[in-house]
C-alpha cells in the first residue's frame, strides 16, 4: 500500500527556509507569492493490504517518528 | 570520577568529549555504544555533538530510540548528571528528558565560529563552578540550532530559572546581533526541572585548552567533576 | 563489436586493436565497458602519464609514492601524514551540492583506504565572475556541499582556497585535499594476494547511479552535457562514517590483506587494480553485489559509480572476525568472490563468465599518448605588456580598500564558517589566517599544510606558474614555522587533445617539477583533470599544489596576525614586485598581461630555512606571505587579523614614474615575507637573515588605528583599520547575504 | 490562492535519508514498512483568483527554485 505523509511547521513556528524563499523569489519578480512555507514529504510503502491498516499504522509512525509534535503536524494520504 | 560519553552510529565529537575529560581534567572516561545496555557504571553521562543517523530526518531524531536512551532516562530520573552538546542536546529534545525544539539556524547556513555566552544559572551541575553571569567563550558548529518552544513552555522555563546559558555580547548583552542563530529568548542551553539534566548547543568540550583559542568550556566539565566529588 | 558500440565507449581503433590483442578475441559488452572505463582519461593518465614521470618523488621520509590511493611521508614517532589531493570539477557543475560533496566522500576514502585516520580537508575553488547569479548559485551550493559533508562525518575543513575568474564562468574548478595520520607500520595497501582469499563489498548498495561517470569525466562538455544529467551520485556522509570507523577498526587486525575504496569506475577499477598490483586474479559474481535496484545486468553493476563503497580481501579463516566488526557498524560485508592464481578479472553473472580479462595489461597496459605540444599564439600577446601605457591611480588609498574587498582577496569567512573546522579538537591556527595547522595528538607536532596555485600566472607563463604555485604552497607553510615535507598536485586543465593545452601542462609539470626537486619537496600524487573546457574555451591552466609541512613543537605555531603593538614590522626578500600578471593590472585597468616575476628557487629555500629557524627560536611573532595584491594587502590583512594598525615606509620600486608607488604596494613576487619581531630580537633576526642571504629590511612597527604606508618616506596611502576591515570583511560576504553579520 | 508543491527525488537517485529512515523503522519493529522515501512539501500562496493562474506560476517557480531538475521531480496541487 503507498501512502503519504506531509509534515509541516505549526502556524507559530518561525519557518526561515520558507521566508528565505519567498524573499528570493520576490526579488526574481515573483511579487504575486504572498507566502511559502516549507515542510516535508515521504512516501512511504506498507505491506499491507487494507487502507484503514496501512493509514493507522503510518499516522503511528508519523507521531513516533516522522514528526515532531513540538513543531510540527502532519496529515496522512493512503491510495484508496 | 568516570564520563559515559554515548556514542550512536554518526555522533562525531566523542573522541572530542573523551579528550577533554581524560586528558585535559585527567578523569576516567569510556565510550559506550548505543546499543550497549548500562552506562558502565559512570558518574556523569555525556551526550556528544555529531550527526547522529547523519541528522537524516531531523536532528536526534532516530537516535533517540537507541537501546542506550532507556540506561540514560533511568541515570537521569535516578538524579544523575547528563549533558548533551549540541547534537546530543538535540537527542535530549527529542526524548523529551528536555523541552523545546531545534530548528535550523535562521540565515540556514551551518556556522562554525566562536561565541560569547552569559552563564544564567549557577545551580546545576554542569555550571556550579561558574560565576552568575559570567561570559563565556565557546565555539557553536551548527545547522539547526534556532531554539524554539511554545510560549507556555518558554515562559515555564523561565520561571523555573531553567535557561542556563544565553548567547551575549563580549561584555555580556543579550543584543540580536550576538544571538547567532535567531534561538528564542537567546537560549543557548537549558536544564530539566529537575536541573540534573542539561542541554547546550555551543562546545564547551572543544574549548578547554589555549591551543584551541579558548579555556572557557572547561568550567563546565570542572562543575560536575565538583559536583560529582561533592 | 561494431564501430558505433565502440566509438560510444570512447575507444579509438588503436585502443580497440589493443583489446583484441589482449583478449585474442572479441570483447563482451561488458568486457569492453571494462576496458572503457579502466583506459578513460580520468582513470589510465592516458595523455599526461608520460609527464607526470618528469616529477620528483623520492626522499628519505616518502614512505609511499605515487602509485597508492595516497601517498605518506614519516613525520616522526612512527607515524605518516597521508595525503592527497582530487578533482570534482565536472559533477559539481552539474550538481554543485552533491558533486562536491561526493568529492570530499571521495578523498576521504582514498585516505582511509590507507589505513589512516582522515585529520582535515582543504579545499581549492575557481569559479566565474561573481556578478553572475548563475556563479553564485554555484558557489552556494558547491560550498553547502564540501560543508554538508564534510561536517556530517566529522572531518574539519581547515582552510582551502577560492578564486573569481571569468576563465572559469562554465568550468568551476572543485578541488579536494585531504590529510590523515596512520602508523607508518600499519599502512594498508590496496592490493589482493593470496589464492583463495575471500574477497569483500562493503557499503551502500549498487545503483545505476554515475554509470559512464569516468567516461563523463574525460569529454568536454558541449550541449549534450544536459544528457549526462541522470549520472548524478547523491553523497551519504552518514554511510561513509560507519564505513570509516569500521574499516579503521578492521584493519588494526592482520585479518586483512588488502582493500581500496571504489571511486571512479567503482567496482571494475578496484578489482583490477587490486588485482594488478598484487599480480593476482580475482573472480566475483556480481549477482552477490548487494543492489538498490532491480534488474541490473553485469555491466551495469561493473560501471556503477555508487558512493561510499569499499571492496577488501581477506585472510582466508578469519571471515568471521571481519564480518562481526562491519555487523558491529550495521554494515553487512558481503562475500562476492575471492582472490585466484590465474592473473584474470573474472566476473560472472549468477554463474555464467561475462569477463575475463588479464588484470595487469588491463592495469598496467593502458594506453599512453605522447601528445603533440604547441606554444599558444596567445602567449606573444598576453606576454607583450608596456606599464608606460597604464595610467596612474590618483588615489591609492582608495585602491587599496578596493582591492582589501575585491573577491579574490576579501575574507573568506563567509565561506569557511560554514565548514566545522573546529571537530576533533586538534585545529591549532584557525581558518583564514595563513596555512592550516592541526596538531597531532599524543606527539608534541603539529603539521602545517596549504592548497595553492594562481591559473593567471600560469595563463601568463605555464612554467613559471607551476613554480610559482609550489613555491607559494610551500612558503605559506613555513610562515607557520612547519618544514614543507611532501606535496600532492591537482592539474586541472583543458583538452589534451590540443597541442596547445597538451604545452601548458608539460610546461607546467616541468615547472613543478623544477620547484618541487629545488625546494626538497617530493610529490607522493596526486590527481589530473583535463577536458576543463565548455564549447571549446578552456580554463586557465591551474595547477593546484598542497603542500604538507612538520612543525616539531606545536607550541611555536605562528598565524600571520600581528600580535601586539609597537612591533618592528620586517620584510624579508626583495622588495620590489612586478605589475605583471597582478591582481591590481586586473582589478583596476582590467587586464590579464605580463608576466608573474620568477622565482628564484635557491632563495625560496633559503627564505623558507630561515621562517622555519625564527619561528623555532621564537623570534617573530608573526608571519604572513606577500601573495595577491601585494605588501599592501598583506600588511593589511596582517594588521586586520592582530586587531592593530602600523606604519610601514617602503623602498622605491622600479623607475621613478607614477607607477612606482603602485608598484610598491600592489606589485606581486613570491619569495617575500612580512614578520613582525617580537621585542629584543631585531638585530639578531637581521644577522640569520644576512648569515642565510635573504634581503630583511626594518619597514615599520606595529600600533595606531590606521595602516599607513609611505615610499621611500613619502605617504602615499593611509586608511583606517576599521575600514579597511569593513572592505574586506564584506568583499565576498556582500555578494551572498544582504544583511551581513 | 492556496498552492501545495511536492518535490521527490527522481525514482532513479539514491535516498540516503529515506534508507535510514526505513532501517530505523525497521529496527522499532515496524518490520511491514517497506520503503520510504523523503521528499519536501511547499505551501505557496499566491495573489490570484485564478486556479489556473496560481497553477502555471507555481509550476514555474517550481521549476526555477522550489525542485533541483537534475535529481528532483515535482507536482503542484491547487486547491480549487
Ligand atoms: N598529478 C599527479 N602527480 C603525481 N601522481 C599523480 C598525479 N595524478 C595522479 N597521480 C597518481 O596516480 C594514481 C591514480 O590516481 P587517481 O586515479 O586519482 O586515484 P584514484 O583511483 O584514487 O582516484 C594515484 O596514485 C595518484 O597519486
Ligand atoms: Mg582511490
Amino acid at each position: 500500500m503507498k501512502t503519504r505523509v506531509f509534515v509541516s511547521l505549526k502556524a507559530s513556528v518561525f519557518d526561515p527556509q520558507g521566508r528565505t524563499i519567498v524573499e528570493a523569489l520576490q526579488s526574481m519578480g515573483y511579487g504575486s507569492v504572498s507566502d511559502v512555507r516549507q515542510g516535508k514529504y515521504f512516501e512511504v510503502d506498507v505491506d499491507t493490504e487494507s487502507a484503514d491498516e496501512a493509514r493507522s499504522l503510518v499516522s503511528e509512525v508519523s507521531d513516533k517518528l516522522l514528526a515532531n509534535p513540538v513543531i510540527e503536524s502532519y496529515r496522512v494520504e493512503v491510495d484508496e | 570520577m568516570k564520563f559515559a560519553i554515548i556514542e550512536f552510529p554518526g555522533s562525531n565529537c566523542d573522541h572530542d568529549a573523551y579528550h577533554a575529560a581524560k586528558h585535559v581534567l585527567g578523569q576516567q572516561a569510556a565510550f559506550v555504544w548505543h546499543k550497549d545496555a548500562g552506562l558502565g557504571g559512570a558518574d556523569a553521562v555525556v551526550l556528544p555533538g555529531g550527526f547522529s543517523y547523519g541528522d537524516y530526518l531531523r536532528t536526534g531524531a532516530i537516535a533517540r530510540f537507541s537501546p542506550v536512551m532507556e540506561s540514560v532516562r533511568e541515570f537521569a530520573a535516578g538524579g544523575g548528571p547528563v549533558i548533551g552538546i549540541c547534537n546530543g542536546f538535540q537527542v535530549l529534545l527529542e526524548a523529551g528528558l528536555l523541552e523545546g525544539a531545534l530548528l535550523c539556524n535562521r540565515r540556514l547556513k551551518f556556522l562554525c565560529q566562536h561565541v560569547h555566552v552569559r552563564v544564567e544559572q549557577t545551580d546545576t551541575p554542569f555550571t556550579g563552578a561558574a560565576q552568575l553571569g559570567q561570559v563565556l567563550s565557546l565555539p557553536i558548529a551548527h545547522g539547526e540550532g534556532s531554539y524554539h518552544a511554545p510560549p507556555e513552555t518558554l515562559e515555564a522555563l523561565e520561571a523555573n530559572r531553567q535557561v542556563i546559558f544565553r548567547y551575549c555580547s563580549e561584555e555580556g548583552g543579550l543584543q540580536d546581533a550576538a544571538n547567532p542563530n535567531g534561538s528564542l529568548a537567546a537560549v543557548a542551553g537549558i536544564c530539566n526541572p529537575e536541573r540534573n539534566v542539561v542541554g547546550l548547543m555551543p562546545h564547551p568540550e572543544r574549548a578547554c585548552e589555549s591551543a584551541l583559542g579558548s579555556e572557557d568550556g572547561r568550567v563546565v566539565l570542572e562543575s560536575v567533576v565538583a559536583a560529582v566529588a561533592a | 563489436m561494431d564501430p558505433a558500440t565502440i566509438e560510444a565507449h570512447g575507444l579509438t581503433t588503436d585502443e580497440y586493436r589493443k583489446v583484441l590483442d589482449i583478449l585474442g578475441r572479441e570483447p563482451t559488452l561488458t568486457e569492453l565497458g571494462i576496458f572503457s572505463v579502466m583506459w578513460s582519461e580520468h582513470c589510465s593518465y592516458k595523455s599526461s602519464r608520460i609527464h607526470l614521470k618528469r616529477l620528483p618523488t623520492e626522499g628519505p621520509q616518502v614512505v609511499q609514492g605515487p602509485g597508492e590511493n595516497a601517498g605518506a611521508v614519516a613525520i616522526g614517532d612512527g607515524l605518516a601524514a597521508v595525503f592527497k589531493i582530487e578533482s570534482h570539477n565536472h559533477p559539481s557543475f552539474i550538481e554543485p551540492y552533491q558533486g562536491a560533496a561526493t568529492g570530499v566522500g571521495g578523498i576521504i576514502r582514498d585516505i582511509f583506504t590507507m589505513g589512516a585516520r582522515p585529520i582535515a580537508l582543504l579545499n581549492s575553488l575557481r569559479f566565474g565572475a561573481l556578478d553572475d547569479p548563475a556563479t553564485r548559485r554555484l558557489v552556494d551550493g558547491v560550498v553547502a556541499g564540501i560543508a554538508g559533508y564534510g561536517n556530517s562525518i566529522g572531518i574539519p575543513t581547515v582552510g582551502g582556497e577560492v578564486d573569481f575568474d571569468p576563465s572559469y564562468a562554465g568550468n568551476p574548478l572543485v578541488n579536494v585535499f585531504c590529510l590523515g595520520v596512520a602508523k607508518v607500520d600499519q599502512l594498508a595497501k590496496g592490493l589482493a594476494s593470496g589464492a583463495g582469499n575471500p574477497v569483500y563489498y562493503v557499503g551502500a548498495k549498487t545503483g545505476r547511479d554515475g554509470i559512464h561517470g569516468a567516461t563523463m569525466a574525460s569529454a568536454e562538455f558541449d550541449e549534450n552535457s544536459a544528457e549526462n544529467r541522470p549520472a548524478v551520485q547523491v553523497g551519504d556522509p552518514f554511510m561513509e562514517k560507519l564505513l570509516l570507523e569500521a574499516c579503521l577498526e578492521v584493519m588494526k587486525s592482520d585479518a586483512l590483506v588488502g582493500i581500496q575504496d571504489m571511486g571512479a569506475a567503482g567496482l571494475t577499477c578496484s578489482t583490477c587494480e587490486m588485482g594488478a598490483r598484487g599480480d593476482a586474479g580475482i573472480e566475483i559474481d556480481v549477482s552477490l553485489v548487494p543492489q538498490r535496484e532491480t534488474g541490473m545486468n553485469a555491466y551495469e553493476i561493473m560501471l556503477s559509480e555508487s558512493q561510499e563503497r569499499m571492496l577488501l580481501v581477506a585472510q582466508r579463516g578469519r571471515e568471521a572476525e571481519v564480518e562481526a566488526i562491519f555487523e558491529k557498524w550495521d554494515l553487512h560485508a558481503a562475500r562476492i568472490g575471492e582472490v585466484t592464481g590465474d592473473g584474470l578479472l573474472r566476473v560472472k553473472h549468477a554463474g555464467e563468465v561475462v569477463a575475463e580479462i588479464p588484470n595487469r595489461p588491463l592495469a598496467d597496459q593502458a594506453p599512453l599518448y605522447d601528445r603533440p605540444t604547441t606554444r599558444p599564439e596567445y602567449l606573444e600577446e598576453v606576454q607583450r605588456f608596456d606599464e608606460s601605457a597604464l595610467e596612474p591611480s590618483p588615489d591609492l588609498g582608495r585602491v587599496w580598500l578596493d582591492l582589501l574587498g575585491a573577491p579574490s582577496i576579501a575574507s573568506r569567512r563567509w565561506i569557511y564558517r560554514q565548514y566545522d573546522h573546529m571537530v576533533r579538537t586538534n585545529t591549532i591556527a584557525l581558518p583564514g589566517l595563513g596555512a592550516a595547522v592541526v596538531r597531532v595528538k599524543g606527539t608534541d607536532r603539529a603539521l602545517a599544510f596549504s592548497v595553492d596555485g594562481n591559473g593567471r600566472y600560469c595563463f601568463l607563463d605555464p612554467m613559471e606558474g607551476g613554480r610559482l604555485a609550489v613555491a607559494e604552497a610551500a612558503r605559506n607553510v613555513a610562515c607557520a614555522g612547519a618544514q614543507p615535507i611532501g606535496a600532492t598536485n591537482c592539474l586541472n586543465f583543458g583538452n589534451p587533445e590540443r597541442p596547445e593545452i597538451m604545452w601548458q601542462f608539460a610546461q607546467a609539470v616541468d615547472g613543478i617539477a623544477e620547484a618541487c626537486s629545488a625546494l626538497g619537496i617530493p610529490i607522493t600524487g596526486g590527481n589530473v583533470s583535463l577536458y576543463n573546457e565548455t564549447e571549446g574555451q578552456a580554463v586557465y591552466p591551474t595547477p593546484v599544489l598542497g603542500v604538507v609541512g612538520v612543525i616539531e613543537d606545536a607550541s611555536q605555531v605562528l598565524t600571520r596576525a600581528f600580535p601586539a603593538a609597537d612591533l618592528d614590522v620586517v620584510l624579508l626578500g626583495e622588495a620590489t614586485g612586478g605589475l605583471g600578471g597582478s591582481e591590481y593590472l586586473k582589478r583596476m585597468h582590467r587586464l590579464v598581461r605580463g608576466r608573474p616575476v620568477p622565482v628564484a628557487l635557491v632563495r625560496e629555500r633559503a627564505l623558507q630555512a630561515l621562517l622555519v629557524e625564527l619561528v623555532a627560536e621564537r623570534l617573530i611573532g608573526s608571519a604572513h606571505d606577500c601573495a595577491e595584491g601585494g605588501v599592501a594587502i598583506t600588511l593589511a590583512e596582517c594588521c586586520i587579523d592582530g586587531r592593530v594598525g602600523a606604519v610601514v615606509d617602503l623602498p622605491p620600486a622600479g623607475p621613478a614614474d607614477g607607477l612606482m608607488a603602485a608598484r610598491a604596494l600592489f606589485g606581486e613576487a613570491p619569495t617575500r615575507v612580512v614578520v613582525s619581531v617580537l621585542p629584543g630580537n631585531r638585530d639578531q633576526l637581521l644577522s640569520k637573515a644576512r648569515a642565510a642571504g635573504v634581503p630583511a629590511a626594518v619597514i615599520g612597527r606595529t600600533g595606531g588605528p590606521r595602516v599607513t604606508i609611505g615610499v621611500a618616506e613619502e605617504m602615499v596611502a593611509d586608511v583606517g583599520l576599521d575600514d579597511a576591515e569593513l572592505a574586506w570583511s564584506l568583499g565576498l560576504t556582500r555578494h551572498f547575504e544582504r544583511a551581513a553579520s
